[in-house]
């Protein structure tokens, strides 16, 4: 197949885009099931098209620029911000053949892309000119930075691991001894990743009850539409590379492989899902603290025992 | 205990002090005293504030009234001191230094009766709107009728 | 545009039609930020707070409220002595059979009306249903101002029983209009007895259970709201807090122990305190008055006695006033009630709770981080009805 | 957070995590009521019902409605002077109306266990006139006009016989002047001409 067509059609943007939607419906079934709430229930059967039916909604809304926001900014972020994380997508195997790229580096491209998105998030709150907007900026960065370092640490142990950067010679290589030894790493990965997408109890850039929505709050409509998506995104391809790095990828008996990759995925998520409605956020200077206190510490030793084990091994 | 707090104001004050409920003492004071008093009911031991609830008897020609509540929380008694206002000169002193809690109330009670507190910090106004400044809503010569928001449309 | 400050490269505009002066101007001038914490905000209901913030630090608090007012004392004035209780429940309407019961206690004892002892073991079960009601909405706000909606969820399905028996009692869920001087205004039916008990059994045997397994000594909860905005005991009494606020300081001042009304002298109950007088405990003490509601609700149903719910209460009332206090579910309310001997009150004045504690908040607020706000604003307590009246 | 709590609280905020995924199994509590409609208990307090032919007219009920939505509306007849109408967008349906009503043993007005008050294509003006009236106000007005005339013909028989009866007087003291013996005989009839109207 053409990479083109992989990129439009089957791995790429119009696939992604059901599968967003499918995780938004989980994320709000999940989340009402643990409430004891029915959650959507009569757009569609089981309410299933409600997701849908709220991207459309957004799409229809008035395209609307605060009066002294930077316009150019304002307006162009959100793309700039979708064209990052979508590039991530590409290096990510799905299955054995459904991949748009497959480099010698791939695992470096996907973390340096994820270190660029707090500027981008920055200057999303920035352009928008709010005070909450920008204290959200001013959060982003100072979240995802620390929580960057356990990120590349802990996916550097799986690299120094397997002794590759290529995502689908490290599935081809994983293995149940890897993934016990993997173990400490994955953690400090999902946790890591928690943190770099500020998803909930480390969601304080954008704390509701603090500042609003944080950088998001002048958004709407399409922008908003597209700036969360690429959040999703984010998510997404870092729970992905957890999936390929950690869980064996596509790997697993009888189902084909694309059916492992999401079920893998659809495990985390619910993890996802269910922190979410149980932990109270966090505060900045007590996130602060876990990242540079435990969490690096905890990743550089982890690095260290994989290097030994390594040495072992070989 | 309330009948010592009533020898006492006899004695120091002398003011009578009447039984308002059957925990409650009421001390009718005159402006001048409100301060003293206050100050020897917080010394003992009437240290929880509640509120200051001013009554305006203006139709009966008998000018405002202001109460303040205060609770002893350990032997669990009240006193209510009374003040009366008269008409012409509306003007209390402030006892909100002497009860911090108190400063808010006095500040609400200026604003619907137009009350003045004479040292209280912060007379600003609070629940209504700044345009109805003055307005005094729970007088009873407030007229709900004269008093209208006013519209955008009519400027 | 002269109220206005620069930061990083453009100016954000504070106020533009209002002259600043006094503190904030000064605090203006060393470049703090003001945030607009609330009427529009996902967490302050409708009442704004100015929050400087310098950095993450928050240096001054300074609340502006007004923005449900109703002038309730003034309509009440306009009502008979029946009819005044449509107001008097609208002081806040998730509790609203405290501030009822307060209003016909202080009517009852101007026109000296003996009640007949079932009404006062009907209002006893509506009161403590009303408590529980209004601390399962506490509760779950507490937790949800950090992000976590479960709580309140769980709170909502066990709140729905209540108000379902609340319905069956007198036909409307929230705005029940049931206490009126004189006794209760509806026969407490078998129904509503068995719905009333049923409701209580949901509340101890899931609600309490489930909740307690994750959001009582949850880690993260413990680590957001310990330590932060600690009042001390004489701190708290000197700052006027009241209710749940006033007992996590360590003060056991309740009125329905100190000065007993309805058939609360009867009924066997513990005040609940807590020496630390942080959020996390006034959060506990919110909970454990949960608890030792429904043991409240459990006797007064086991002693209700036999006879008549209601009394007559005359059209006019001879001249007199009162001062009433219940312990309603934010605290202490009292009530000043005046009577002129016409068919309506003279003159109300309700002290609220919440009022006590909103302006005892910006004392509490010095010093904290910006993300401390909402978390000591939701463990105050308060109820923007009974703020503004 | 001290260095001793560092790993502890990751791990019980794990065990919290562990246990609310309990609530994932647990029945829902959402009742599901589109199609099924909801049941509402006996004394709902909903849109009222007024019942023109029991209404005595009496205010009773606009005296004590707290916010004054309660008009009486003149009728036109004598027996209910005036019927309640209730404004219904100023209505709070606490019921005290019903609480007022002096009418036994069954209200006049009265609140119902309707609650669907769905009005299509509102406007300020259609609001303001959505009112709760007597139904059977056009039954009543008939039956009191009825009864009004039955009165006023009993009326009017009444004063015919009256009349009658001066007029026989009249006749009777002009013919001849004996009074005593004269009212006897009327007093014995009177009687039987009522029972008579009675049949």
């Amino acid at each position: 197949m053409e990479a083109w067509i992989k990129a439009i059609f089957f791995p790429g943007f119009l696939f992604l885009l059901v599968v967003f939607l499918g995780i938004f419906y989980m994320e709000r079934k999940i989340l009402a099931d643990v409430h004891l709430r029915t959650g959507p229930y009569y757009v569609g059967k089981w309410g299933i098209l409600q997701t849908t039916a709220d991207v459309f909604k957004l799409l229809q809304k008035e395209f609307i620029i605060q009066r002294r926001a930077n316009k150019l900014l304002f307006s162009l972020i959100p793309f700039v911000a979708f064209l990052m994380v979508a590039a991530l997508i590409a290096f990510i195997p799905f299955s054995e053949h459904s991949y748009i790229v497959s480099t010698s580096f791939d695992l470096l491209v996907v973390l340096a892309l994820v270190t660029g998105m707090p500027p981008v998030f920055f200057y999303a709150g920035w352009a928008s000119k709010s005070k909450y907007s920008f204290i959200g900026g001013l959060r982003v960065v100072n979240q995802m930075i620390s929580g960057e370092i356990p990120l590349w640490l802990s996916a550097l142990a799986a690299a120094v691991f397997y002794g590759t950067l290529n995502h689908l010679q490290i599935v081809h290589e994983s293995s149940w001894l890897g993934f016990f030894i993997l173990l400490p790493a994955f953690l400090i990965f999902v946790t890591a990743t928690l943190i770099v997408t500020d998803r909930p109890p480390f969601d304080i850039p954008e704390a509701e009850q603090e500042i609003v929505y944080g950088f998001l709050t002048e958004f709407g409509g399409f922008n908003y539409a597209i700036l969360v998506l690429s959040k999703l995104i984010e998510l997404f391809a870092l729970y992905s590379v957890a999936v390929v790095l950690f869980l064996g990828g596509f790997k697993g008996p009888v189902l084909p492989g694309i059916v492992w990759f999401f079920i893998k995925i659809f495990g985390l998520y619910l993890f996802t899902f269910v922190v979410r409605a149980s932990t109270p956020r966090i505060r900045m200077d007590q996130l602060l603290r876990f990242c540079w206190k435990v969490l690096t510490p905890l990743a550089l030793l982890n690095l260290a025992f994989i290097i030994l084990v390594k040495m072992f091994i070989s | 205990m309330l009948e010592e707090i009533r020898e006492k104001l006899k004695s120091q004050f002398e003011l009578e002090s009447e039984s308002y409920d059957t925990n409650m003492l009421l001390v009718k004071c005159d402006r001048n005293q409100l301060r003293d008093l206050m100050k020897f009911l917080k010394e003992n031991g009437f240290n929880y504030p509640h509120t200051v609830s001013v009554v305006d008897y203006t139709p009966k020609g008998e000018g405002f009234q202001a109460n303040y509540v205060l609770e002893n929380l350990n032997s669990k008694k009240f006193v209510m001191v009374r003040v009366s206002i008269p008409e012409e000169d509306l003007t209390v002193p402030t006892v909100s230094d002497i009860f911090p809690p108190l400063q808010p109330h006095e500040r609400e009670a200026w604003e619907m009766f137009g009350v003045e507190f004479i040292g209280n910090p912060r007379l600003e106004v609070m629940l209504l709107p700044e345009w109805a400044e003055g307005w005094f809503p729970l007088r009873k010569s407030y007229d709900f009728k004269k008093h209208r928001k006013p519209s955008k449309e009519k400027k | 545009m002269g109220n206005s400050i620069s930061l990083a490269g453009y100016t954000f505009v504070v106020e533009e039609t209002k002259e600043i002066s006094g503190e904030d101007l000064g605090l203006l001038q060393e470049k703090l930020l003001q945030l607009n914490w609330g009427v529009q905000h996902p967490a302050s209901g409708p009442m704004r707070l100015k929050v400087w913030v310098d950095g993450d630090e928050v240096v001054k608090v300074d609340p502006d409220i007004g923005y449900v007012l109703r002038l309730l004392e003034k309509l009440v004035e306009y009502r008979t002595w029946q009819n005044a209780i449509v107001n008097v429940e609208r002081a806040c309407f998730i509790d609203n059979f405290g501030t009822m019961t307060g209003y016909s206690i202080a009517a009852e004892k101007i026109a000296d009306v003996e009640l007949p002892k079932k009404a006062d073991y009907v209002r006893t079960i509506l009161c403590e249903g009303g408590r529980i009601v209004s601390h399962l909405i506490g509760l779950g706000s507490f937790v949800g101002v950090m992000g976590v909606h479960t709580p309140m969820q769980w709170a909502l399905i066990a709140r729905e029983k209540f108000l379902d028996a609340f319905e069956v009692y007198s036909g409307q869920r929230i705005a029940t209009a049931s206490i009126v001087p004189g006794g209760v205004r509806f026969e407490p039916t078998g129904k509503f007895i068995e719905k009333m008990v049923s409701a209580v059994d949901f509340l101890e045997k899931e609600f309490i259970p489930r909740y307690a397994e994750v959001f009582i000594d949850n880690p993260t909860l413990k680590i957001r709201s310990q330590g932060i905005g600690v009042v001390p005991k004489e701190k708290a009494i000197e700052l006027g807090l009241a209710g749940p606020a006033l007992r996590a300081s360590g003060v056991a001042s309740d009125v329905r122990k100190d000065y007993p009304y309805a058939a609360y002298g009867e009924l066997d109950f513990k005040v609940v305190t807590k020496e630390e007088g942080d959020a996390y405990a006034r959060y506990l003490v919110i909970w454990e008055e949960l608890i030792e509601s429904a043991k409240i609700i459990r006797q007064a149903i086991e002693g209700l006695p036999e006879g008549e719910w209601r009394t007559k209460f005359p059209i006019k009332v001879p001249a007199g006033e009162a001062y009433v206090n219940v312990e309603w579910a934010r605290g202490c309310f009292g009530f000043h009630l005046v009577s002129d001997g016409g068919t309506g009150p003279y003159r109300l004045k309700m002290r609220a709770p919440s009022f006590a504690n909103l302006w005892a908040m910006p004392e509490m607020m010095k010093n904290v981080k910006l993300a401390d706000v909402p978390v000591i604003f939701a463990s105050l307590y308060m109820c923007h009805g009974d703020i503004d009246r | 957070m001290e260095a001793k709590d560092a790993l502890k609280i990751p791990f019980e905020a794990t065990k919290k995590v562990i246990r609310v995924t309990k609530a994932l199994f647990a029945p829902k509590a959402t009742e599901i009521w589109w199609d099924k409609g909801i049941k509402r208990e006996l004394h709902y307090r909903g849109k009222h019902i007024i019942n023109a032919e029991l209404c005595i007219g009496c205010s009773m009920c606009a005296r004590a409605c707290p916010v004054n939505c309660i008009d009486m509306v003149p009728t036109g007849v004598k027996k209910p002077r005036a019927v309640p109408k209730v404004r219904a967008n100023e209505c709070i349906f606490c019921g005290l109306c019903e609480d007022a009503c002096p009418t036994k043993p069954e209200k006049a007005i009265k609140l119902t266990d309707h609650y669907s008050m769905i009005l299509e294509d509102v406007t300020w003006d259609k609001l303001t006139e959505y009112t709760f009236e007597p139904e059977n106000l056009d039954e009543a007005l008939e039956k009191a006009k009825k009864m009004e005339e039955l009165l006023e013909k009993k009326k009017q028989e009444a004063l015919k016989k009256k009349q009658q009866a001066q007029q026989a007087k009249a006749k009777a003291e002009a013919g001849k002047e004996k009074p005593l013996a004269e009212k006897k005989p009327q007093q014995e009839g009177k009687p039987q001409k009522e029972t008579k109207g009675e049949e």
